[in-house]
């Protein structure tokens, strides 16, 4: 069992884990695990051993009743080394606790999430546009990240950068992002929050401050416009059809409010909050009936005629 | 002084069995009153936690606050009536038989004054806010009325009593543990009543 | 202690008895319960007092106050496991074993009452009541 | 292996027969839905909650099936969600604390001494409230509108905006309604071991089980109405649109958290304390001594069942509270590690100052101690907010609170049922066959929840109904499901093993392990009065010394017999001392009545059939009335009890 502990750190396998954290505050609770782990692996050796050995030494059949309270063992063994660890491990985890709520100074970087069944909407205070279900950080930065619901409670976390915090309905709550690795972390709803908690994902993309900084200024600007025939009809299709009762895109007629920004749905890692890959096929099947591939999500079946869908997708697609 | 200290703390004193020699019955309606307290506890707290999560102003806009006159008489009604049990209990514990009828009745007329008086405050209450206007008035309507459910279980149960203790042989001398559990019942429903009076029409104005 | 001691010591010597099993415990929930309520709701109202108290100060009176009276059944809990030990039993009509069982588990649970509590006073200096 | 012959009868032939007749019950429908007898009702529990166990454990296995590979399609995410909540809920409430409330049933009057409960018909009363509220709730699921929010049915997602249909009334009413129950057995367990303790069992002698489960009692009554609160706002909430939890008048929805949480953190030891009492029952038997430390286990069980109401914000650490109010709650939940930690070396110290005999009951005590010890190291681990932060709802909390209910309750439940399996049925169970199913239970419990401690450190959330590939957890998924078949092999082997003792097994003799506690000193089965002399208790160990073995015997005295009535002994609260006899109740049918009005009032309200309800509700008084009315007696008449 230990060897199987110690084994899993280095096959997690392309998983989000907290064990490989990336960020400033995954990390300091990482280092705390390792503590407890070692602790933990400690007392339960000694109840082994304890255990084992009167396997071992102490079998018998039809033994007499033996009396007598010895108490001392107890006392020390269950009550006072415990005590000495624990008070120990509480001042570690109350260090931590310090340092988790380190937030950020006034001027650092804000970035707004809403939890929506079942994404993600992401916002910059002072930047017009909105995206959904990515969101990016500079490398070294500390990034206040303001939370907010539209609906039922969620929970915001990525296990790589910082332990989870919740959203709550009619509250506002905050949690900062730092890491020194630019990549992609993966980050998932930890909330229960009905029909389709399990497909509730997102990205956050730590890169260098200028990569940041255009996209900060893409989000404030409008889509990019359709270059083909083939986009430009369906362009049409989308402000004309039911889509943009729902959907906003940037520059265009579109500005729905219920479902996602799409203004730049074509770069996005994923479909419905990591449901599927986002690629033609995935995309097609979405719009022509989304609850086969998300189940319980709010979008209808759009009755998108059969020669109109492919524009359709090849405009999404351009919109990067 | 020093004396009834070194008694007070003495092995004699110290390992005294206290509490002792109660019934099955009335350990069974104390506890039974010690669940049904916190469940009041769980409604008073709630009121509190959302009270203070709501803001300055409570009760919130467009209620005003409570008067105190009719629930001042209310409490003028209601704590008194647990003196008649009391006197009743006392009664029948020397196998008076009377003081048990008159006793239970007195409480009877007052706890039903009660309810008439809550009655006619939800009536003037209601003009203003009902239990779905808002967070308030779903607290006041639902600790109130809860409240007004156990007065009126607790009046049933004395009028049971009473039609009990008509008929002869019901009671005696050596037998009121009904009496007494009836009775622990009703002081309870006495006492909550002062904490619903405190929070729901004190606390605002403090 | 062979006079046989009179009702009010009784009664007197009954209560210090509870005191001293329940009382760290009861200290402690209302610790916990004041503690938590104030630092909670006050935080919430967006305020950093509790009336003319500053909010620090009246969370110290939340630790303080319950410390003492749990130090206070811890020593009546002692008081009780001395009174109780050089009894010598003679079989069934001195109930001392009830009250040296529940002396032991008094000035045991009083030291976990006034440990957990010390820990929330720890707590109290080393972070800021409203952080989050 | 007993030290002790069957108990030579103190009483006289004349005695025993007046005795079978005032408690004898004759087998017929009547009597089977009349009875009062504790052990009987106890009997009930324990199937019923074992049939609930079936159920929940079903649904898990199916959700296992699920999620044995990614993007597995077997189940709708609907299916899915009702499946877990109704695992949940049924786990916690219609399995775990049942299962352990038929344990006390059988066995609280048997191990003091008495002839039966404080209130027999109250007892019955809450067997029939409790299997109703459970068909009452698993009735649901045929018709899709099973409870689909997990067992801790936050809102707002609970509303009725979000979450529309009957789904969440069910719950809400249903857990009402079975809070009648609980609350009724633990009123129940507190006056039976407070009053009717044999004489001489003063607080020092009363055996460790019964300190838990009185325990556990207050912890109920205590806890419980938290829930009720909680539950009632719901459901008013939801049906007659009030704003308690919503956010946009002026309610909270943490305010649900709070109240859940003040139940929900004591019920965890609610379920896991009476287990911890089974483990020491068990062990004196079977280490040939007491266990040792009993006055610091005793210390472990009050101070448990106190410190369990203040640590339940550890359950909200991710709520984004003031973290100054954490820290009480995180001290509070880190030194409740150590009264805990004082029971498992109680444990071990007996085994090692004792004579192990290692038979299938003591297999499941080590079994219990190696699975809880980890639960508990991972529990302890929950009390530090930043840790908690990180881990909460993913699959490590899942893994932790399987291995402190599994290990800490099913094991110690597995142990009880073969060690009183002889009592219960008068049949001894086959050794073989408990030994095979308790490795089949041990390897595949591990084998189940050890891995998702694993895929919970990598980032997979709770209560998902499929996952993705990409994310890397696909492996890990396919052992816990493995696992999880493992275990259900084991425990269809456990029902084989009892099927097989009440049909095959050998008789068994009173005391087939040399136990120490009174429940021994009677026949397998006990008769209807349990004992034909109430003992008089000299010691912590009754059965082992031999004054108070000889009390039931040459030592009889005829005001221990009691055999002119129903009868049985009523002695002091703290010190056991004598106090009188007390009249107990005949088999009656109100409790059914009664039980049935209920259900007829929470269905009507379920389905908006006011009248009936309010009609029902009348039921209710008028049987309480004529249950409660006073029988006519003349004054003079002394030692009744009213």
């Amino acid at each position: 069992m230990l060897g199987g502990v110690l084994a899993l750190t280095g096959c997690a396998g392309g998983a989000p884990s907290a064990l490989d954290p990336a960020g400033t505050g995954a990390g300091r609770v990482a280092d705390l695990w390792w503590v407890l782990f070692w602790i933990s692996m400690a007392v339960f050796a000694e109840v082994m051993v304890l255990l084992v050995w009167a396997l071992v030494f102490r079998r018998r059949r039809d033994a007499r009743v033996r009396h007598g309270q010895p108490l001392r063992f107890v006392a020390i063994a269950g009550a006072g080394i415990p005590l000495v660890i624990l008070v120990t491990v509480y001042a570690l985890g109350l260090r931590d606790l310090v340092a988790l709520g380190d937030g950020p100074g006034p001027e650092a970087t804000t970035i707004e999430v809403t939890g929506h069944r079942w994404w993600w909407e992401v916002r910059v205070p002072g930047v017009a546009g909105a995206t959904a279900n990515e969101l990016h950080i500079p490398v070294g930065e500390k990034v206040r990240i303001r939370l907010r619901t539209a609906d039922v409670l969620h929970s915001f976390w990525v296990p790589q950068l910082m332990p989870k915090t919740d959203l709550i309905a009619g509250e506002v709550r905050e949690t900062w992002l730092q890491t020194d690795r630019a990549g992609t972390y993966r980050g998932q709803c930890a909330e229960y929050c009905g029909t389709q908690h399990a497909h509730m994902a997102f990205l956050v993309v730590a890169e260098p401050r200028r990569e940041f900084d255009a996209w900060l200024s893409q989000l404030g600007s409008p889509a990019a416009r359709p270059q083909t025939d083939a986009q430009r009809r369906g362009q049409e299709a989308f402000e004309q059809g039911s889509c943009a009762g729902c959907h906003t895109i940037r520059g265009t007629g579109a500005d729905g409010r219920i479902g996602p920004d799409l203004s730049d749905v074509g770069s996005r890692w994923s479909i419905g909050a990591g449901a599927v890959s986002n690629d033609g096929g995935h995309l097609g099947g979405w719009i022509a009936n989304s609850q086969t591939v998300k189940p319980g999500n709010f979008m209808p079946p759009q009755p998108v005629d059969a020669q109109r869908l492919p524009d359709l997708i090849a405009y999404l697609q351009s919109l990067t | 002084m020093s004396g009834s200290m070194t008694a007070a703390t003495g092995t004699e004193a110290l390992t005294t069995e206290m509490p002792v020699g109660r019934s099955t019955g009335w350990w069974g309606m104390v506890m039974f009153v010690a669940t049904e307290a916190t469940l009041f506890a769980c409604l008073l707290g709630s009121y509190f936690y959302l009270r203070f999560q709501y803001g300055p102003t409570w009760p919130p806009p467009g209620i005003t606050e409570p008067t105190l006159l009719r629930p001042l008489v209310m409490t003028a009604v209601l704590l008194p009536s647990s003196l008649p049990v009391i006197w009743a209990e006392h009664g029948i514990r020397r196998g008076e038989r009377w003081r048990l009828r008159a006793g239970l009745a007195t409480t009877l007329v007052l706890g039903a004054t009660f309810l008439a008086l809550q009655a006619s405050e939800y009536t003037e209450k209601l003009r203003e806010f009902t239990m779905t206007t808002n967070a308030y008035g779903s607290l006041f309507y639902v600790i109130t009325g809860f409240h007004g459910l156990h007065v009126l279980i607790g009046l049933t149960m004395i009028s049971w009593l009473l039609a009990a203790s008509l008929r002869g042989g019901s009671f005696g001398s050596h037998r009121h543990d009904r009496v007494r559990n009836v009775a622990i019942y009703w002081h309870f429903v006495d006492v909550v009543w002062a904490a619903i009076l405190f929070t729901i029409y004190l606390s605002p104005r403090l | 202690m062979s006079t046989h001691p009179d009702p009010r010591a009784r009664l007197a010597g009954g209560l210090l008895f509870w005191y001293a099993v329940l009382g760290g415990a009861i200290a402690w929930a209302l610790h916990l319960l004041t503690g938590w309520g104030i630092d909670e709701l006050a935080c919430a109202a967006g305020s950093e007092a509790v009336g003319p108290v500053p909010l620090r100060t009246a969370l110290s009176a939340t630790v303080v106050l319950p410390a003492l009276a749990t130090v206070g059944a811890l020593l009546a809990a002692t008081l009780l496991w001395r009174r109780t030990t050089h009894v010598v039993t003679d079989g069934e009509d001195r109930p001392v074993g009830r009250s040296r069982l529940l002396a032991l588990v008094g000035i045991w649970s009083n030291l976990l009452f006034l440990t957990i509590i010390v820990l929330g006073g720890i707590a109290l200096l080393v972070l800021p009541p409203c952080q989050r | 292996m007993s030290t002790t012959a069957a108990p030579a009868p103190g009483a006289s032939r004349g005695d025993l027969a007046r005795l079978e007749r005032h408690w004898g019950e004759t087998p017929s429908v009547r009597s089977w839905l009349t009875t009062v007898d504790h052990k009987r009702i106890g009997r009930r529990y324990l199937v019923t909650a074992g049939l609930f166990f079936a159920l929940a454990g079903l649904s898990a296995l199916a959700m296992r099936t699920q999620l044995a590979r990614p993007e597995a399609g077997m189940l709708s995410p609907e299916e899915y969600n009702q499946l877990f909540t109704m695992h949940g809920t049924t786990m916690i409430f219609l399995f775990a604390t049942p299962m352990l409330f038929g344990f006390g049933n059988v066995l609280v009057p048997l191990m003091i001494g008495s002839r039966d409960m404080a209130f027999p018909k109250l007892n019955a009363l809450g067997y029939w409230v409790f299997l109703f509220s459970g068909l009452f709730m698993w009735a649901s699921l045929p018709f899709g509108a099973a409870p689909n929010n997990g067992w801790f049915a936050y809102v707002p997602l609970s509303d009725e905006q979000h979450n529309p249909g009957l789904h969440m009334d069910v719950y809400s009413l249903g857990l009402l309604f079975l809070g009648v129950a609980t609350t009724a057995g633990s009123i129940n367990f507190i006056v039976t071991a407070l009053k009717l303790r044999a004489p001489g069992m003063s607080l020092n002698r009363v055996p460790l089980f019964v300190w838990a489960i009185v325990a556990t009692g207050f912890m109920v009554i205590f806890a419980l109405p938290a829930l009720n609160v909680d539950n009632a706002m719901l459901f008013l909430d939801r049906r007659f649109g009030t704003h308690f939890f919503d956010p946009e008048a002026g309610g909270n929805v943490l305010l649900w958290q709070h109240l859940f949480w003040i139940f929900g953190h004591p019920d965890v030891y609610i379920i896991v304390m009476p287990a911890l009492g089974i483990v020491s029952a068990v062990l004196p038997a079977f280490t040939r001594r007491g266990v040792v430390g009993y006055p610091l286990v005793v210390l472990a069980i009050v101070s448990i069942s106190i410190i369990s109401f203040g640590v339940w914000v550890h359950h909200m650490f991710a709520t984004g509270l003031p973290q100054l109010s954490y820290s009480f709650f995180s001290a509070a939940s880190t030194i409740i590690t150590i009264p805990s930690g004082i029971q498992i070396f109680a444990w071990l110290a007996t085994m090692m100052l004792g004579r192990l005999v290692l038979r299938v009951p003591l297999l499941f005590v080590i079994g219990f101690i190696v699975t809880f010890v980890l639960g508990g190291l991972t529990g302890a681990m929950f009390a530090l907010t930043a840790f908690d932060q990180q881990v909460t709802d993913s699959y490590f909390v899942v893994a932790h609170f399987h291995y402190v209910l599994i290990g800490g309750a099913v094991f110690p439940m597995l142990a009880g049922i073969y060690f009183w399996l002889p009592k219960i049925t008068g049949r001894m169970y086959h050794e073989g066959l408990g030994r095979w199913a308790f490795w089949l239970v041990f390897v595949g419990m591990h084998v189940t929840f050890f891995p998702m401690h694993l895929y919970g450190l990598f980032g997979m959330p709770r209560r998902v109904y499929t996952y993705r590939s990409e994310a890397g957890w696909d492996g890990w998924n396919l052992v816990s499901t493995v696992g999880s078949y493992v275990l259900a092999l084991g425990l269809l082997l456990v029902l084989v093993g009892v099927v097989h003792a009440i049909r095959r097994g050998r008789p068994a003799p009173p005391d087939p392990w040399g136990g120490d506690t009174l429940d021994w000193s009677t026949d397998s089965p006990p008769k209807p009065y349990n004992f034909p002399v109430l003992p008089r208790v000299r010691s912590l160990h009754p059965n082992w010394d031999g004054p108070s073995r000889e009390s039931m015997a040459t030592g009889a005295e005829p005001d221990r017999v009691l055999a002119d009535g129903r009868r049985t002994l009523r002695t002091s609260e703290l010190d056991g001392r004598r106090e009188r006899a007390v009249e107990m109740p005949e088999p009656s049918f109100q409790p059914l009545v009664l039980a049935l009005a209920m259900l007829t009032f929470f269905t009507a309200l379920l389905l908006a059939w006011y009248p009936v309800a309010a009609g029902a509700a009348a039921t209710v008084a008028v049987t309480l009335a004529v249950w409660l009315w006073p029988p006519r007696r003349p004054d003079t008449e002394v030692g009744v009890s009213a």
